[in-house]
């Protein structure tokens, strides 16, 4: 990685001129499309930037303009930002699978002027809302298929803009210079990108990032770990993510590695494993998938690669993070990890498109102990991180030898934590954001005085100097005792076991704590087969009483596990529900990163609330629900509740403040 | 050279009628029969669907079978019903083992199958019979021996008792099989089961059992069979080359109908006999065991689906 | 798609005059006439066993009729040759799927390209030099195919293992590999659930936007029927009774009875 | 489980429609050539080689003619042993008139003109489907049986009435007659069959191969579809029959050396050939050697084998289990796996790629 004199390159554009000069052949996207991975070096995507702004230039676009990024991830959307980076104007990535409102508001809010969008379903999305966007002046598409019909007076494609541009340079060089001029005005304080994040209370707030703290962030992360441009990397996460924009798009800019996009969504896992990524991230919801997976799979497979499969899992339990960290480990148990490696991880990791991950990252939310450590034991070099997006994401992150599974690790090279008196983790950080866009009161309500920014998370650092976070600032609460109770840490636990999708946990203010349950209908559906259980459909499932005493087995575990850590032992779990409906993004229960809105569920499914805490055994409820295609319907149930058996706890003093 | 290919040979049959009846009453002979085992490939392929490559080895398993009880000590009646418990053992083990797993396999692994069955059968009859061709015990059947000379149309006419006694044998089991499948109960199942497998099976046909009676009566004619060619040449398993002339029949007669098994034989066998007896000498002789499936063929080029089978009319 | 055809889109592409099919005693067809005009969405719709699919089989080439003649590109044959009609761009999907099982959904599309592969035997031997360029070409057109039809997520899965569905959307897209002028669908949408028809539905608006392609459409379901098609021609026991817009059909009394059962 | 896929994407279709896309298979074809052409004339005994492994490559080759026209294109053929012949005597008259000429060029002509043969009995084959079929196959077996046995022309006149296989040299080397080496002659047909193999897989991979396999699926489809069925089938029978042909040359002039021609390629000779193609597994190109392998390796095993280790085998008998065995194995891989041993094999790559995940 280069250490010369780089100080000049405080904008993206600038980083990919470099790149284009420093490793013109090395390849810098590939897309995999039509059946075969077209690749660019990074000579070719820097030309097709290049052109692409002279483009956007001849349409209008100025430096300081909005212009939204709508799509999955695709060579010509990250192109776009580029192209609208080099001229000056700040990209608005807004999440693909968004409904039309939302949209409308992200567009609104930003005052965005033109909109690059991946094909006619988000034409149409935008089209449905234009009378709510007065200021669009153009919309640009990648697929042109179903478009041709359409009025072009203020639609077309990015290809055309591309030649467009690319004509101009020819047809005059004075288009070159004046694009050199634009991109040598753009400096470190310039807003690189404006990020929605996808607030878990209220609306999604627009946090902008400017370019030098983005490079200045990216480039720690890009020495801590050694990324160089050998390593490749699979874009499949939301570009309106912080964690795609951070890793896919700077991080790649910075140490030149490659960005492969999948072909499509249902395609993303063949794709993964096709490519072979090195440096890998994500949420650990999508862990959670995999693991779920694996056990249903295992589950169907013959007894021997079944004895096979849960023989070496114990072998990797006990040795697989110690050889991982490099500890000391006798040389027997060495051998047998290595038979191991060779007959169940390595083809384990092959199937899962892991085999040459070098450094992977979790962060978003906290991840289950028992997860994180099943990947790693398995020699996946799966690290921890903490952070958001209004620190360009990095504030805490494990070292290679540092890994431990409740912690997500000390702070990044040059950022500083402090530990406000009620708990809050405050951090000043290289890449953290200018403020919330058109909204000061806001910003000044997130930072303190002196200049710290307030994450809203609880945590505390641990004696080797990791920070442990709890849970949401304002989530964590006390129980009518005043005992410790940390939802999110609950349901974490919760969330381990295969059969549980999503747990909510409510005890703020009350006797004891108590849970909402949902089941994986997948991994109960599979159980429900193998025992022939008859279900009609999913509400069905959920009631049934022996799926209950399944989920009730599950509950006293987790509630064991409590009773040995003093901090949680007083907030176990004594009753518990299963929902009759999966909570769904669509119905506002989750954010669009699938996180649990824990506020709003708590008023909209009050009525099972009440009956978990007034001792009676059932509840109705009725709630609204928008199907797939938008229309509206109402599902009721009733609902049953149960007693969960909770274990002893061990005499201990009063819960230490 | 076109003289003595196209119009010498009719000249022939007309000088000398004497010679001319005897062949077509050797190709009568010969064609009843072909028409013979014939028969046991339709019966199987009418009830089950199944071409049943390996009926020429049942005929020549039986003969031995008969034979070899007979060597040792057997009276011959009494073989014969052994013969027939054997054959019936043979049924039921083929339907058990081979037919019950590969009951829903498209036609052409079934007639693999019978490919398979033919080499076991080989294998079988030489292990426990030996190799060597042996003697048809047909005087101890009581069949009759000798010739019959008929001296008409200025020469003789030489005629086997026993191609007699095998033409009236044939002709009587050809009422029966055609009375059985008309009238009979089982009978009928056995053409309901032949249209379809699923409607047979869905009005409570017992497909197994029905097969089972199926290859057991296959099993009889196979047995008569082989006592009639045993009587004519010894009884070995180069028969086996013979037993494939049942196929050019079957592609005259049509796969599924008995009248056309009997007529397509009889056609095969005179045709054959003329054919060698007439044109043969020209080329060499020999050319009986080829002029069959070119009749056959040239047959086939004219009616695709054979005498009597009906017209195939694909949907899609 | 190269339309080399000198037909303006409105003039009529393939016109059926007094055709009529005998098999036997059995009249699957008698004396049915009408035509289909470039560029439109023809419907064939009748309750079953009215001759939909014998008449399509006489388009193609597959049933010769007893008498009739068949008009296509201003060429009229007394019956069409099935290679004649696909090589003058017919092409055709199967009432219950007609896919070669034996191969993966790539092959299967690849095969309707076998028309347009000309790279001769000699160098198909090495499959070096113009046989592999040939084939990269192909390969390409059907892999626009695959996008269009959304199924690159099965495109090396052998097609026996498919849901019905897909079989459908792979056939399709095997008929659309021959880039033909006259597109003829039995039945396309049968045996499908809603969202699968609506998918099915847009897939043939598109081919008759994008590609410009004259759609003869065998269909069941009024509802698609009514918003697809340009004209319909109702056919029962063999006889056209009714030809003309949705409109004018759906008030047509005979086709009423023919649908609602009235003792003929 | 031995299959590590990530990482191995392709830039180019070429590459995605290469024949071995996955690394693994590339080096385990590789790893078989290496030993087919160094290990086994290093370690195999004369005896091993001339019995076993010769033999084995004559009948992959069949079966490979074999399988182009039953198991690609669905048509049956029993004429696989005549249309052997013809190639035989093809190039035993070749050779004696131009005997300068190398002879491993007229191995490779004599299949010109079986496949001529070959496409003349297929010509049937437009208006007659399925078993029908077979009785056109066998119409050729006979007749061309009978030609054999009735033209001296064909084995020039010699007294023994069959070929005497004349001693043929190549760079000084004597490759037929009776002073070549089993090394040498193991050489010549491995490479023809290495060459022969690369040029089916290259035809059949191609659009000739996937008409074969539309025309077997479903031949109505395909000849709406514009594939005209009747030059498709005699391509088919055409090529089938050039395997053939060359089989029944290499049998003679690299194996035989001029034994009895009538037993050679008489009606039996068809009925093996055709169960190694079933056994092997109907359209595929690995299946031929699996099936080619396991029905030759067999009887070599009951004749030589079982003696060698102490269980006395009168000849004939050895003969009858022969046929059992063969018979029984038929019906049992028609039972377990229809595809047969070409299956079983895909089946366990299936497997190791989703260890382990069941299959």
């Amino acid at each position: 990685m280069e250490q010369d004199a780089s100080a000049a390159l405080d904008t993206f554009p600038k980083w990919l001129a470099h790149q284009a000069h420093a490793r013109p052949s090395r390849p810098g996207m590939r897309h995999k499309d039509l059946g075969i991975w077209t690749e660019w070096s990074w000579a070719e995507v820097a030309q097709n930037v290049r052109a692409y702004a002279l483009g956007l230039m001849a349409h209008g676009l100025q430096r300081g303009d909005r212009i939204a990024i709508i799509g999955n991830n695709r060579p010509k959307l990250y192109w776009s930002m580029m192209a609208a980076q080099s001229v000056g104007a700040i990209p608005v990535p807004v999440y693909a699978d968004s409904v039309a409102d939302e949209m409308a508001y992200v567009l609104e809010h930003a005052e965005v002027k033109f909109a690059c969008v991946q094909d006619q379903e988000q034409v149409d999305k935008i089209l449905s809302v234009s009378d709510r966007l007065p200021n669009i002046a153009f919309v640009f598409y990648d697929e042109p298929r179903g478009l041709r019909a359409y009025d072009h007076s203020r639609l077309q494609a990015i290809e055309e803009v591309i030649a467009q541009g690319k004509g101009l340079m020819l047809a005059d060089p004075e288009a070159n210079r004046r694009l050199d001029a634009e991109i040598a005005r753009g400096t470190g304080e310039d807003i690189s990108v404006i990020l929605y994040t996808s607030g878990t209370t209220g609306r999604s707030k627009g946090v902008m990032l400017s370019a030098g703290r983005c490079i200045a962030a990216a480039r720690d992360t890009v020495a801590f770990d050694g990324l160089s441009d050998r390593d490749n990397v699979l874009a499949y996460l939301p570009l309106a993510w912080v964690g795609d924009h951070y890793l896919n798009y700077a991080q790649a800019l910075i140490a030149g590695f490659c960005i492969n996009c999948p072909e499509s969504p249902e395609t993303a896992v063949e794709d993964r494993r096709e490519v072979g990524n090195t440096y890998a991230f994500a949420p650990p919801r999508v862990f959670e998938g995999m693991l779920t997976r694996i056990m249903i799979r295992m589950e169907d497979a013959s007894w021997l690669k079944r004895k096979l499969f849960h023989y070496y899992m114990g072998v990797a339990k006990l040795w697989g993070e110690k050889i991982l960290d490099g500890k000391p480990v006798p040389v027997l148990a060495r051998l047998n990890y290595a038979i191991g490696e060779l007959l169940v991880y390595g083809p384990l990791k092959n199937v899962m498109g892991l085999t040459t991950v070098r450094v992977g990252y979790t962060a978003g939310e906290a991840i289950g102990p028992e997860l994180f450590s099943f990947f790693r034991s398995i020699g996946l070099n799966l690290k921890q991180l903490y952070g958001q997006t209004e620190a360009f994401l990095f504030v805490t992150c494990q070292k290679d030898d540092g890994v431990r599974a409740d912690c997500v690790g000390p702070a990044t090279p040059n950022v500083e934590i402090r530990i406000a008196e009620d708990g809050e983790v405050l951090y000043k950080s290289p890449g953290q954001f200018v403020g919330y866009y058109k909204d000061p009161e806001k910003t000044a309500e997130t930072m303190t005085p002196d200049g710290f920014v307030k994450t809203g998370d609880a945590g505390f650092f641990e004696k080797d100097g990791q920070l442990r976070i709890i849970d949401r600032a304002k989530d964590v609460g006390r129980l009518k005792s005043g005992a410790l109770f940390a939802p999110k840490y609950i349901e974490n636990k919760l969330k381990f076991f295969p059969n549980i999708r999503e747990v909510v946990a409510f005890g703020q203010g009350e006797e004891f704590v108590t849970v909402f349950l949902n089941i994986d209908l997948v991994a109960v559906g599979n159980w429900a087969e193998r025992n022939n259980v008859s279900y009609g459909s999913y509400q069905e499932l959920a009631g049934h009483p022996q799926v209950y005493d399944i989920l009730a087995g599950h509950v006293a575990e987790v509630n064991r596990q409590l009773a040995e850590e003093p901090m949680m032992a007083r907030a176990q779990v004594h009753r518990f529900l299963i929902l009759h409906k999966e909570l769904d993004a669509d119905d506002g229960e989750l954010t669009r990163t699938q996180k649990v809105r824990r506020g709003f569920i708590a008023d909209r499914y009050a009525s099972l609330v009440k009956a978990l805490y007034d001792g009676s055994t059932e509840a109705d409820i009725s709630t609204e629900v928008t199907f797939e295609d938008g229309r509206k319907g109402v599902i009721s149930a009733r609902v049953k509740v149960m007693d969960a058996t909770v274990a002893p706890v061990a005499a201990m003093p009063q819960a230490a403040e | 050279m076109l003289y003595n290919v196209l119009i010498d040979p009719f000249v022939q049959m007309g000088a000398a009628p004497d010679l001319f009846v005897q062949t077509i009453w050797e190709g009568l002979v010969a064609g009843v029969l072909y028409a013979l085992i014939a028969l046991g490939f339709v019966l199987i392929f009418k009830a089950s669907g199944v071409f049943n490559f390996a009926q020429g080895m049942m005929v020549v398993f039986a003969a031995l079978t008969l034979v070899g009880l007979h060597e040792k000590g057997v009276p011959a009646w009494i073989a014969v019903l052994l013969t027939l418990g054997v054959m019936a053992i043979l049924a039921i083990a083929v339907e058990r083992i081979v037919l019950r797993p590969l009951v829903n396999q498209p036609d052409i692994i079934l007639f693999m199958a019978t490919f398979g069955l033919t080499f076991i059968i080989i294998g079988l009859g030489e292990f426990i019979f030996g190799g060597e061709p042996k003697q048809m015990i047909a005087t101890e059947l009581g069949l009759p021996q000798g010739t019959m000379r008929f001296d008409i149309l200025g020469g003789k006419v030489i005629i086997q008792k026993i191609d007699v006694a095998a033409a009236v044998i044939a002709s009587l089991m050809i009422a029966a099989l055609a009375l059985f499948f008309q009238y009979t109960r089982i009978g009928r199942a056995l053409r309901a089961v032949a249209d379809s497998h699923k409607a047979a099976l869905s009005v409570g046909i017992s497909l197994n059992q029905i097969w089972a009676i199926v290859w057991f009566a296959a099993g009889i004619v196979a047995l008569i069979t082989g006592i009639m060619w045993g009587a004519r040449s010894d009884v070995s398993f180069a028969l086996q080359v013979i037993a494939l002339k049942a196929l050019p029949v079957l592609i005259l007669g049509g796969f599924t109908s008995i009248p056309g098994a009997i007529v397509g034989g009889l056609i095969i066998g005179i045709g054959e006999k003329l054919a060698e007896f007439y044109w043969g000498p020209l080329v060499g002789g020999g050319i009986e065991n080829w002029v069959a499936y070119v009749i056959a063929l040239v047959f086939l080029m004219v009616r695709p689906q054979g005498l009597f089978g009906d017209k195939i009319i694909e949907r899609i | 798609m190269v339309q080399n055809s000198t037909i303006s889109p409105g003039d009529t592409l393939l016109k059926v005059d007094h055709v009529s099919l005998r098999f036997g005693g059995v009249k699957a067809i008698t004396d049915v006439s009408f035509d289909i005009r470039k560029g439109e969405i023809r419907a064939i719709i009748g309750p079953n066993g009215a001759g939909k699919t014998s008449m399509l089989n006489v388009i193609n080439g597959f049933y010769h009729p007893q008498d009739g003649t068949i008009t296509y590109k201003g060429a009229t044959r007394a019956k069409m040759k099935p290679y004649v009609a696909a090589s003058q761009g017919i092409a055709r999907t199967f009432q219950n799927v007609a896919l070669f099982k034996g191969m993966s959904t790539l092959d299967n599309i690849m095969v309707g390209r076998t028309l347009k592969m000309k790279s001769s035997f000699f160098w198909q031997i090495f499959r070096h030099g113009p046989a592999m360029t040939e084939e990269i070409a192909h390969r390409r057109m059907v892999e626009e195919i695959i996008d269009f039809l959304e199924i690159e997520h099965i495109r090396k899965v052998p097609v026996g293992k498919l849901p019905y569905g897909l079989q459908k959307r792979v056939e399709l897209g095997r008929a659309l590999a021959m880039e033909p002028e006259l597109l003829l669908l039995d039945e396309p949408m049968a045996g499908m659930n809603l969202e699968e028809k609506e998918d099915m539905c847009r897939f043939i608006l598109d081919v008759k936007e994008q590609y410009g392609t004259t759609i003869a459409l065998i269909e069941h379901d009024m509802g698609v029927v009514m918003d697809l098609s340009d004209r319909v021609v109702v056919l029962e026991y063999g006889r056209k009774i009714a030809d003309g817009t949705p409109d004018e059909v759906k008030a047509n009394q005979a086709v009423i009875d023919a649908y609602l059962g009235v003792a003929h | 489980m031995l299959y590590r896929e990530s990482g191995q994407f392709k830039k180019t279709y070429s590459a995605d429609m290469q024949v071995f896309p996955l690394r693994e298979d590339r080096v385990g074809i590789a790893i078989i050539l290496f030993i087919a052409a160094v290990v086994i004339p290093l370690t195999g005994s004369n005896f091993f080689i001339s019995t076993v492994m010769i033999p084995f490559l004559v009948f992959a080759l069949a079966a490979m003619g074999l399988n182009i026209v039953t198991g690609y294109t669905g048509l049956i053929s029993l004429g696989t042993g005549a249309f052997m012949g013809v190639g035989a005597y093809a190039c035993y008259k070749l050779t004696t008139y131009f005997p300068g000429v190398p002879i491993v060029i007229w191995i490779l002509a004599s299949g010109i003109f079986s496949a001529a043969i070959g496409a003349l009995f297929g010509l049937p084959s437009l208006r007659i489907k399925g078993f029908y079929l077979a009785v056109a196959t066998l119409a050729a077996q006979f007749f061309l049986e009978w030609c054999f046995v009735r033209i001296p022309w064909l084995f020039n006149y010699n007294a023994s009435g069959a070929i005497e296989v004349p001693t043929r040299w190549i760079a000084g080397v004597p490759v037929t007659g009776p002073t070549a080496t089993p090394m040498t002659r193991y050489y010549v047909i491995l490479g023809i069959v290495v060459l022969m193999t690369w040029v089916a897989s290259n035809i059949l991979h191609g659009r000739i191969g996937r008409s074969f396999m539309a025309v077997r699926d479903m031949d109505i489809a395909a000849e709406l579809m514009g594939i005209r069925l009747l030059p498709t089938k005699l391509l088919a029978f055409a090529m089938s029959s050039f395997y053939c042909g060359v089989a029944g040359a290499t049998m003679m002039f690299l194996w035989y050396g001029g034994g009895e021609a009538s037993d050679a390629f008489n009606i039996n000779q068809s009925f093996i050939i055709l169960f190694m193609v079933i056994i092997g597994g109907l359209g595929s190109l690995i299946g031929c050697f699996f099936g080619a392998a396991l029905l030759h390796i067999i009887p070599v095993m009951l004749k030589f084998g079982l003696p060698a280790i102490g269980i006395p085998l009168a000849g004939a008998t050895a003969e009858h289990i022969n046929h059992l065995l063969v018979g029984g194995l038929i019906i049992l891989f028609l039972i377990v796996e229809p595809h047969g041993l070409a299956r079983l094999w895909q089946i366990t790559k299936q497997k190791l790629r989703t260890w382990p995940f069941p299959y």
